[in-house]
This record gives C-alpha cells, structure tokens and sequence, in this order.
C-alpha cells in the first residue's frame, strides 16, 4: 500500500510525468494519452461551464422584477434554451466521465490506456465539432424551442437555427457514444491481474452502468433529432399534427434518452462520492456489493421511467400508472447509495478536508433532490407541479446540488494527482461552504414558487412571486462566487500549489499508487491486485454488524 | 408595501385540498428523511472525528440493514404511488354531469366557448359547485392549461380533443398560465378563471351578447356546408344517420368497434373515409381546411345535441356523456329551451 | 490456436501500446465492436418503434404507399444483400487462412454487390421522385395530395388512380393517398439510413481492400476484416427487417378497403 | 474474462449452405406475401425475418463461436429495444 506520509518539503516532483513527456500545441493536440485528453476535455467543459452559467446569470437577473423589463421575450427565450443546452448536453454529460471518468479509468483498473486510444481522442474532437456548431448557433442568434425541442413548436414554427443545434448536439452525442464504448471495453477487457468485478472501485461501477446507458440511450436521441431535422429542413411529417403525425411520439422518443440521460450525468458523481467517503472515513464503503449493483440497477431502471415527463402531456392513463409505478421503483437504489454512505461513517475516523465538504453537500442535497423526484412521479401530484419551478428545483438540486457537488469534491479529490500540486485547503473550504450557501437560496425558493404555480420558462410573472424570485436572484449572486473561486484558485495551484507527493490523502486504490501525475503509461510496471477494495486500517480486525 | 409569502395556492377546487394533503405527506417524508440522513452525518461527523489513537473500526456492512432500507422506502414510495394514483384517476375521469366548455389554445390566446354561444378570450367564467369540463383542443403548437388554485393541468394539443375537469368551491379570480413552452409570448398566455356563484353565473349567462348557441351555429354549418344532404334519416341517405350518433359504439366497416366521440366525429369530418361506418360506402368528401376549429367544435356540438332530441330512454345509453345533460335540470337546460332546437333535417341542399 | 501465437507474437507490427498480447486486442476490438452494434441497434430501433406506431395509426395509407413501390426490386436487393454477406463471411474466412488473393477477390466481390444495391436503391429513388413521391414539399415538385404527381395522369405510380382501380371508391382514394404522405417519411428516413449504413460500408471495406493488397491480414491479425464483417452483416439484418416492413404491407390484394 | 476463447470458425460449405437457406427465407417471403392469409401474413414475414436475422447472427457474425459476454451484449440490445416497443406501446395501444 502506500508509502507513509513524508513532510511536504520533502516531496520532489518526478522528473518525468504525462505533462511534461513532450511540450508544445501537437503534443496535446494529437495526443493518445488518455490524461492528456482528459485535460482537454477539462478546459472545454470549463468554458461550457461558464458560458452556461452566465445564461443562467441572465435569467435570474430577469427574474428580479416581474415585467420582462430587462430582456425582450425572444431574448430571454433563446437564454434559457441555451442555458439548457450549454448545461446538459456540453457541461454535464461529459463532466464526470469524460475528465475523471478518462483520466481515471485506466489509472483505477491498473491499465496503461483505455482500450481505444485514437478514438478516445477522436471522440474529444468530434466534442469539440458539436460544440462550435452549438457556438456557431449561438452566434447566429441562438436557438428559443426550449432544451426540450418539443414539436411541433421546434419542427415548424420558431425561426431560429434548430437544424443547426439539433447537428451539434446529435455530434456531441457520438462523443458521448464512444466515450461510453470506450469505457465499456476498458473495463471488461483491461483489468489488471487480480482485479476482479468484485474489487472494482466504486467509481468503476457508477462509470460502468452511465456508459451503458451511453451506448444504449444517446442513439435513440440521435435519430430523434435526425428526424426533427428532417421534418423541419424538408416539411415531412412525422411528428406534425398537420401531416397526422404525433408530437407527443416526439416526446416519448426524446425522453428515452433524455431521461436515462440524467443518470449519466448523476451515476459517475455518486461513484465520485463512494470514493470520498471512504477515503475520508478511512473505512471500508459500507455495503460495496449493494453500492455496486445500485448502480446498475438504477442505470436498468433508468430506461423504463421515461413517460413521466409526460403525464399531462395527452398519454393514455393506463400507460401513466405503469410508468409512474416504475418511476417510484427507481427511487429505491438511489436510497441504498444514501444510506450505505451515511453507515460508511458510523465508526470511521472522519476528516473534513475539503472533498469531503462537498461530499457532505452532495448527500445532503441529492437526498432532499431524490425525494422531491417522488412528488414528481406521484401522478395526482404531477398534474399540479409539472412544468412549474418545482421541477426546476427537483432538477438543480439532482444536477447542481448533487452532480456539480461531486464534480467539484472529485476535481479537488484528485487534483493533486492531476497536476501534482495541491490546491489551497482554506480558499476551498469557503468556496465550497460559499457554494452550499448559495445553492440553497437559490434553489430552495424555487421549490415553493413552483407550488404556489408560477411555470417555467416564464419571462414575466404575476408580482406576488416575486419576493421568492429575489431571494433566488440574491442566491444565485453568491453562488456565483462559489464557482469562480474554485476557478482562481485552481489555475494559481496549477503553478505555486504545494507539491503533493503520490498518496496525499493515504487512499487505496491503484491510481494513487504511481506518481502524481503519473507517468504516461501510467505505471513502471502492471500493478498485481491481492487486496479488496477500500482496505483501510490494515492491521484491524474487520468486524460484521449482524 | 406589505409583502406576503404565501406557502400554497389558494384552493379553489374540490381537488385541492385532496392534493395539498398528499403534498403535505410528501413534505413530511421528505422532511424526515432529509433530517435523518443530516443529523446522522452531522452525528457521525462529530464523534468519530479524526482524533490520534482512534483509528476506524473496518465494517463491511449488512445485509439485514440493506434490506430493511429497500423495504421501507419501496413500501413507502407504494403508498405514494397508490395514494397518487387515485387521485390521478380521480381527476382523468370528468363526471358526467359536468358543464361542458370549450377552449382553443393558439400562440398566444385562450379563446373559450359555451354551448350557449358566450366566447371568451383568455378569461374563463365557471359557476361555483359544478362540476366543469373544458375540452381543449390547439390550432398551432403545444400549450397547457393550468389553474394553480384549482390544482388541474392537461397539455392542449393540435388535432386532437384532450379534456380537463374541475369543480370550483370558492368564488374569486383566478390565475390561468399556459404552461406548456410554446413560443415568443409563451409567458403572456395568461388568463383569468373567474368563478361565480350559481345565480351570479345565470345573470353572466344571460348579460353578454350571443349570436347562437354552439348547436345552433353548428346546425347552421351543418346546412351551409351541404352535410344535410347525405347524412338524413331516411333509408336511401348515403350518409349514415347522426341522430342518437353521439357517444354510441359504432360499427365500422373493417369490423371495428369506436365510440362516436368528440375525436372520432372530428376526424371522421377531416379524414371521413379512413374510418367508415360499416353498409356506407368512402365517398364523403374533406373538409380539411375548410372548417376551422370553432366551426369544428360547433358541429361536433351540433351532432351531441341531436342525441338528445331523441327523447330515447336514459337506460338504453351506453356513454356518460350522453346521460350528463339530461340528468341535469338547470342552466344549461334553460340554455336550450332559448335556443330553437334544431328541426327534422329537411333534404335541401342550401 | 491463435492464443498460444499471441504469446509468442507480442512484438506484431500491429499490437497497440495498451495492449500486453496480439489476444487482448482481437478480443477488445471486436467486443468494441459488439458494443458499437448495440447503438445501432438502438438507432435503427428509435425508428422502427415511431414505424409501428404510424402503421397502426395509418394501417390503409401505409397498405397505399407500400403498394406504391415495385416489389420485385426489393425481392432482388434483398437477395443482393444476401450475396454480399456471404462473401463478406468468405473474406473474413480468407483473411484467417491467410488467402490473400481470395480476400481480395472476396472484398471486391462484396463492393461490387454492395453498389448494386446501392444502384437499384437509387433506381427506386428515382421513380418516386418521379412519381412525386418524396415527401415534404421541397425535393422535386413536392408531395401531391393526389400521391402522384397529377391525378388522371396516364403514367403510373398515382396513388389515388391507382386504389381506384382497386375499387376503392375515390373519395376514399384521395384521401388514402394524401395520407401516404406518412409512410414515404418512413421509407426515406428508414432505407436512407441504411444506405447511408452502406454507403459508410463500402468506403471501409474499399480501404480494407487496400489493406489486404498490401498483404497485412493474416492468421494472427484480421480482426478489421472481422469487425467490418460484423458491421456489413448487421446492415444486412437491418434491411431483412425493412424488406418485409416497407414492401410486403398486405400485397396479398385483400379487400381492406372495402 | 474468458482468456481460453473457442477460435473455431465455420467451414465454406457451411457458409454456402447458411446462404441457401437465406435465399429460400426470401423467395418463401416473397411468395408467401401473394397469398391472403389475413393476419398471418405481417406474422409469417416476420418470423422469417427473425429465423433469417437469427442464421445470419449466429453463423455469418461468428455468435456461435463467441463468449457468453458477446452473446449478453447481442441479447442486451434486443432486450432494450423491446422495452422501446412495448412501453411505447402501453400509451398508444390504450389511448381511446
């Protein structure tokens, strides 16, 4: 296992690791090395990040006063769509997987690469295709059908480039297509000796069950969108009502993806979240076999749930009550990860670094976005709050509250592994204390607004919402520092952070146990796996609970 | 300026109280649970803080704990998806005394119709204690009807009837949103419900100025259009007969049974030869394009109301939307006595 | 057999950096494969689904369109198809018996099949447009309500004229054949994406023709001859599938229009 | 992982002789499809297709010689398109 802990004066960095192996823009540019490419994908989800969070600063600046006084309606139309967009399709859905997801995969199962190295960098490029086509979109005025791209709304009647972002998004997905493919392979064909299904980290099985969903859901999108493009390039009618076509059948084809979709963009944070709780517990997960097949099941389940984005939407009651019912059964593993983690502390030794901040954050604000997921999947319920700012609430406190959380508990987790310096322990502490504040006012009034009735997508709004609106406008201003701190800090450290040395938090696993970086090919020579996962406190006896 | 900050809509519904409740349930679960899994990190977090000499004691977890939290959260979210469920149910199923009205959504207006010929835009009057159903129906893109206070929502989509239902309780003006993204002035699609009290309703009913009845402009559609020609009672009609049509099985031709119901007669109207009753033959020409939505609605009305001309007995009906006017003795009755009810279809082409 | 080779072939020309044996990378490669499929799988399955909703929302107009189109094409390409997946199957045996003239024969063989296909296809292609059957109002004269491009025009392929002389009544016809509007989107969107599936096709397989010419497959490395095999059988499968579902709609000429 | 995969591979007669039998498939569709058999004949064009379909996984893309893991895959994708079809299907079949 790890070497024991030495002072941080001592810690030299290695002569030679993946970022220093050769200099200039080809080297990154053609590169094959998964950790570079990950890097990449870094720096483009970054700016995403960025461009979606300033649409999002907009809206709430809108929202301030009743009356669309800032914005006209065409404005603020394409602004949230391209919030939506910017966010789901260009920040989330690669967020995990494809920076730690890459940089980590090969370096957790003792792997010099992932099993497809060009196209590993292929799929950065084609990314990288679809996302100017999103920027060219942008450009050109943006695009105002919604994220959603409803017909026949989207298929005929807006004005605005929905071809063009349908292509970038379709483009995007095939990234997201051989990512997952890559992951896949990775992982069946690449393990190193000893390293058994069973003693897969955590992180291993969340990326796992979010590529399948992947390689399963992101085609069924694709020819979605091929469809809606057609239909709106060549006035064929397959979702207009006019031609007899079903736009609510758009509807079911989109959310087959879209829906499933939210599990890739949750599953590899909640992986991120079982290593930082144990590594910080210096315990054993709670559970693992039952955290491990969690994620399965909720990435199976995933795809039978996805008519319930549309129990209003004109589908039969019969079909409702099936996948209302089958909306609940997701709910249940979701619930095992939270509890599993929560008894992964009982008897730990628990610090409070600041990964473990931000876990802290993710379980508490995933639980409170899990259960009110309930409200939504409860029919009688979700006449009344569908497409109001509840879902809005639901769907922040799942993706930001949670998936962001773990984002940035996993960037701070292993950014010592990525650049082998740490960043500042006390800046961090308070953007992620600073973050948690922030999140809260912004979301949580949210929840109320969209009771009391008031829709999304509203550019203006009767005036007895507005007190909660200011509330949520203050709270999106503060968490706003949260994020850009995290930004300074992390490009200072990149340069005069502490050097980390190898195994800066005593973890387990095999991608502590190279250089941090790690070289390029990973290791000096296959890791041999003799130990289960997460084998913390070696010398104590391991005791059973009955 | 006083500000408030009100936690729930106003309920102005029958349903919203039933809603509120299972709200309510929900707010508490989530409240325990949220609490539970805080405090005991909280909890956790505090004493078995890293401290030197207390190292953590390696447990591998178990199976009797896993179980117990899979079975009771899947038996609590069972006892939400029942409770949901029914309320679902409830609110699906309009009943069948209820006062019929109807809705056109189009970018960016709600235009409502009476049977007795009141239109309204984006403004709805409902009597109070009544049961309410609006059948909806888009010109354009996809909207969505919703009233917070009476906690009812249905996506109103193109070419396709869809229906909503509620009764109100308590008198007042209410928020009408669409709430279904649909465009430019998607959030300027806003309305008012105003629900009256019965007599206030009657006196409403009788104040604005009608040209006709929602029947009686269908009946006059229905000559000018030249249906009258085909569709008589007489046995040599190429037609088939639509008195006593309305909400009855009909047979068709490829041996399927339908219900003549608002959708049916208004696609049989669009598309008439793709469902065709069985002994006629597809010979009807479209009127796609020809009628617009109001008229449709009109002579979908007009059909309704020579099925009750009929005077048949109740127990011989098969659908409930056949019963629902006859069983109640009010407005809508008086409706009808002032509008001419329409005549024996003479066989004239106009 | 070829594990014992790997082992002792760890220094092939063709083994990637990630990879510790020759094994390892057949096995991951045509599992990446395998997983790939699975997508595809997917993609044409989004369409299929929205296909069997719309036939049996528009059972008559798809009954329509479908008898629109000339059957023994079909019948033809599908036996093309055939053909080609089996010497598509005789390459890759080739490749892993080192044959290098009959891999090249059996590759080109495939080509040359595959363009037939993609011939006739464009044949098709070129009728409908001709007869105006292309949906949507931007290719060619546009889509006709009369599904054809002139009602009473002697040439063939209207619709409406067509179902008359089936006895169906014509008022009926015309509004059949304004509904066929549906399944020609559907045989587009579904015959398109698969030649574009072909299309894709023949450019690998023209690039590994050029590969095997240069004598780079053998016995213990043709895993892309095997991978593009299991690429060009399922385009194959797919259209198994389409060949029933676009061309075979109740051509037994029973009375459904009564 | 399965590291002691079975190469064996079909003969040529075997090949030809999965060829002939697609071939027939297709003549049978064909001819099968003249004939009016009500509901049967979308029924008996498609089981061929299956039967078809079937032959041309197992012997022309080598299933039958693979490890189980390919063969989960294959059978994962059919799996996942059937709960694309049918749960479709509960809306529209029960939409009245």
């Amino acid at each position: 296992m790890s070497t024991a802990t030495q002072p941080a004066s001592q810690l030299v960095m290695p002569a030679k690791h993946y970022l220093n192996d050769n200099y200039g823009i080809r080297s990154w540019l053609l590169t094959k090395d998964h950790k570079r490419i990950a890097v990449l994908y870094l720096f483009s989800i970054t700016f995403f990040f960025f461009v979606g969070g300033l649409f999002a600063a907009m809206i709430r600046l809108e929202l301030l006063t009743p009356a669309g006084d800032l914005f006209t309606s065409d404005t603020y139309n394409k602004l949230f769509t391209m919030h939506g967009i910017n966010m789901i399709f260009f920040f989330l859905i690669p967020s995990v997987p494809a920076v730690l997801g890459n940089f980590l995969v090969p370096l957790m199962i003792g792997a010099k690469d992932l099993a497809f190295p060009k196209i590993n960098l292929l799929s950065w490029y084609i990314f990288i295709v679809g996302a100017l086509f999103s920027l060219a979109t942008m450009v050109t005025g943006g695009v105002d059908t919604g994220w959603t791209f409803y017909t026949p709304l989207s298929s005929g009647f807006v004005k605005t480039h929905v071809i063009l972002m349908a292509v970038g998004i379709l483009t995007a997905g095939f990234s997201s297509i051989f990512t997952g493919l890559n992951f896949i392979v990775t992982v069946h064909r690449m393990r190193a000796p000893g390293l058994t299904w069973g003693r897969l980290p955590l992180f291993i099985w969340a990326n796992y069950a979010a590529s399948l969903i992947m390689i399963l859901g992101t085609p069924v999108l694709a020819i979605t969108l091929i469809l809606l493009a057609l239909e709106r390039g060549f006035h064929i009618g397959i979702f207009d009502p006019k031609l007899g076509g079903d736009p609510v059948l758009f509807q079911h084809m989109f959310w087959f993806y879209s829906h499933p979709a939210v599990y890739i963009m949750i599953l590899p944070g909640m992986g991120v979240i079982s290593e930082i709780v144990t590594c910080f517990s210096r315990k054993r997960v709670f559970g693992y076999s039952f955290v491990a097949f969690s994620s399965i099941a909720i990435a199976v389940f995933g795809f039978v749930v996805w008519a319930h984005h549309m129990f209003v939407a004109g589908i039969s009651t019969y079909s409702a009550m099936v996948f209302s019912l089958l909306s609940f059964a997701v709910a249940i593993p979701s619930a095992v990860k939270v509890f599993n983690w929560t008894a992964t502390m009982y008897k730990g030794s628990v610090s409070f670094e600041t990964p473990m901040l931000y876990a802290f954050g993710f379980i508490g604000l995933f639980t409170i976005g899990g259960l009110t997921g309930l409200f939504l999947a409860s029919l009688g319920l979700d006449i009344h709050i569908h497409d109001t700012y509840f879902v809005i609430a639901h769907f922040h406190y799942v993706m930001v509250g949670g998936m962001v959380m773990a984002y940035l508990g996993g960037l701070h987790f292993w950014w010592p592994k990525i650049t082998g310096r740490m960043y500042p322990e006390g800046w961090a502490k308070l953007a992620a204390l600073i973050t948690f504040i922030g999140f809260n006012l912004t979301f949580f009034p949210q929840f109320i607004l969209g009771y009391m009735g008031m829709p999304r997508r509203y550019h203006a709004y009767p005036e007895e919402f507005q007190v909660l609106n200011v509330l949520s406008t203050a709270g999106a201003s503060i968490l706003a520092v949260g994020f850009i701190l995290p930004l300074i800090y992390f490009l200072y450290s990149m340069r005069f952070g502490e050097i980390a040395g190898p195994n800066p938090w005593q973890a387990t696993g095999l991608e502590w146990e190279t250089s941090s970086p790690p070289p390029t090919h990973n290791f000096e020579e296959t890791p041999i796996v003799t130990e289960e996962p997460y084998h913390y406190g070696a010398d104590r006896e391991v005791t059973v609970v009955p | 300026m006083q500000y408030k900050l009100p936690l729930f809509p106003e309920q102005a519904s029958t349903v919203a109280g039933p809603v509120d409740g299972l709200y309510l349930f929900l707010v508490l679960i989530t409240t325990f649970f949220s609490l539970l899994v805080g405090l005991l990190i909280l909890f956790f977090a505090i004493k078995y803080k890293r401290r030197p000499g207390h190292e953590a004691e390696q447990i591998h977890g178990s199976t009797l704990l896993e179980i117990i939290w899979t079975v009771i959260p899947l038996g609590i979210s069972m006892v939400i998806f029942v409770w949901g469920a029914a309320l679902y149910f409830h609110e699906r199923r309009p009943p069948a005394n209820a006062l019929e009205v109807y809705g056109i959504g189009k970018q960016w207006m709600w235009k409502f119709e009476h049977p007795s010929g009141q239109r309204e835009i984006n403004a709805l009057h409902v009597p109070m204690g009544r049961p309410v159903r609006v059948t909806m129906i888009s010109q354009d893109v996809i909207h969505s009807f919703f009233v917070p206070a009476f906690r009812v929502k249905q996506d109103v989509l193109p070419n396709r009837y869809v229906d909503v239902w509620f009764e109100a309780t308590k008198p007042g003006t209410y928020h009408l949103f669409c709430s279904q993204y649909c465009g430019t002035k998607h959030s300027a699609m806003i309305g008012e419900v105003t629900v009256m009290k019965p007599d206030d309703y009657a006196a409403w009913l009788v104040g604005g100025k009608v040209d006709g009845s929602l029947a009686s402009e269908g009946e006059k559609l229905f000559q000018e259009l030249g249906c009258i020609t085909c569709h008589r009672a007489d046995s040599g009609a190429r037609g088939p007969n639509l008195t006593g049509l309305y909400g009855r099985p009909v047979r068709l031709n490829d041996g399927r049974t339908v219900i003549a119901d608002n959708n049916y007669i208004r696609e049989s109207i669009l598309n008439p030869n793709i469902k065709i009753v069985s002994g006629f033959q597809p010979i009807m020409p479209t009127f796609q394009g020809v009628v617009s939505e109001e008229g449709l609605i009109q002579l979908v009305k007009y059909i309704e109301t020579l099925s009750l001309q009929q005077g048949e007995p109740l127990n011989n009906r098969t659908s409930p939307s056949e019963i629902r006017d006859n069983e109640v003795p009010n407005i809508q009755d008086q409706m009808k006595q002032q509008n001419a009810a329409p005549q024996p279809l003479p066989g004239k082409k106009p | 057999m070829s594990h014992n080779l790997a082992t002792t072939e760890e220094h092939h020309p063709a083994l990637a950096h990630q990879f510790d044996t020759m094994d390892q990378q057949r096995e991951a490669s045509t599992f990446g494969m395998w997983v790939f499929l699975l997508t595809e799988i997917m993609m044409f399955g989004g369409l299929f689904t929205a296909y069997l909703i719309y036939r049996h929302k528009y059972y008559t107009a798809f009954v329509g369109g479908s008898s629109s189109i000339d059957v023994t094409w079909g019948f033809a390409n599908t036996l093309v198809l055939i053909g080609s997946s089996l010497t598509m199957a005789m390459a890759v045996w080739a490749a892993q018996n080192g044959k290098r003239r009959q891999q090249m024969i059996y590759l080109a063989l495939t080509m040359i099949l595959g363009v037939a296909f993609l011939g006739v296809k464009a044949k098709e292609y070129y009728e409908k447009y001709d007869e105006c059957h292309i949906p949507g109002q931007v290719i060619g004269k546009g889509f006709n309500a009369t599904g054809g491009c002139d009602a009473g025009d002697p040439k063939k392929g209207n619709i409406a004229d067509d179902l008359e002389s089936r006895n169906v009544p014509p008022a009926a016809a015309a509004q059949i054949a304004r509904q066929t509007e549906i399944f020609f989107s559907f045989y587009f969107a579904m015959t398109g994406l698969h030649a574009t599936h072909m299309l894709i096709g023949l450019g690998v397989l023209a690039w590994l023709f050029l590969r095997a010419k240069r004598g780079e497959f053998g016995p213990e490395y043709y895993t892309p001859v095997e991978n593009v095999g299991l690429y060009w059988h399922f385009v194959d499968i797919v259209w198994i599938y389409l060949f029933p579902l676009l061309y075979l709609i109740s051509r037994n000429g029973h009375e459904i229009f009564s | 992982m399965e590291s002691t995969m079975e190469h064996a591979h079909p003969s040529r007669k075997l090949y030809l002789l999965i060829f002939f039998a697609l071939v027939v498939g297709t003549c049978v569709t064909y001819l099968v499809a003249k004939i009016d058999l009500g509901i049967w004949n979308p029924v008996i064009a498609l089981a061929i297709a299956c039967i078809k379909a079937i032959l041309v996984i197992l012997f022309f893309m080598h299933i039958r010689y693979s490890s189980k893991l390919t063969i989960l895959t294959v059978c994962a994708g059919f799996f996942w398109l059937l709960i694309m079809i049918t749960l479709s299907l509960t809306d529209y079949l029960t939409r009245l």
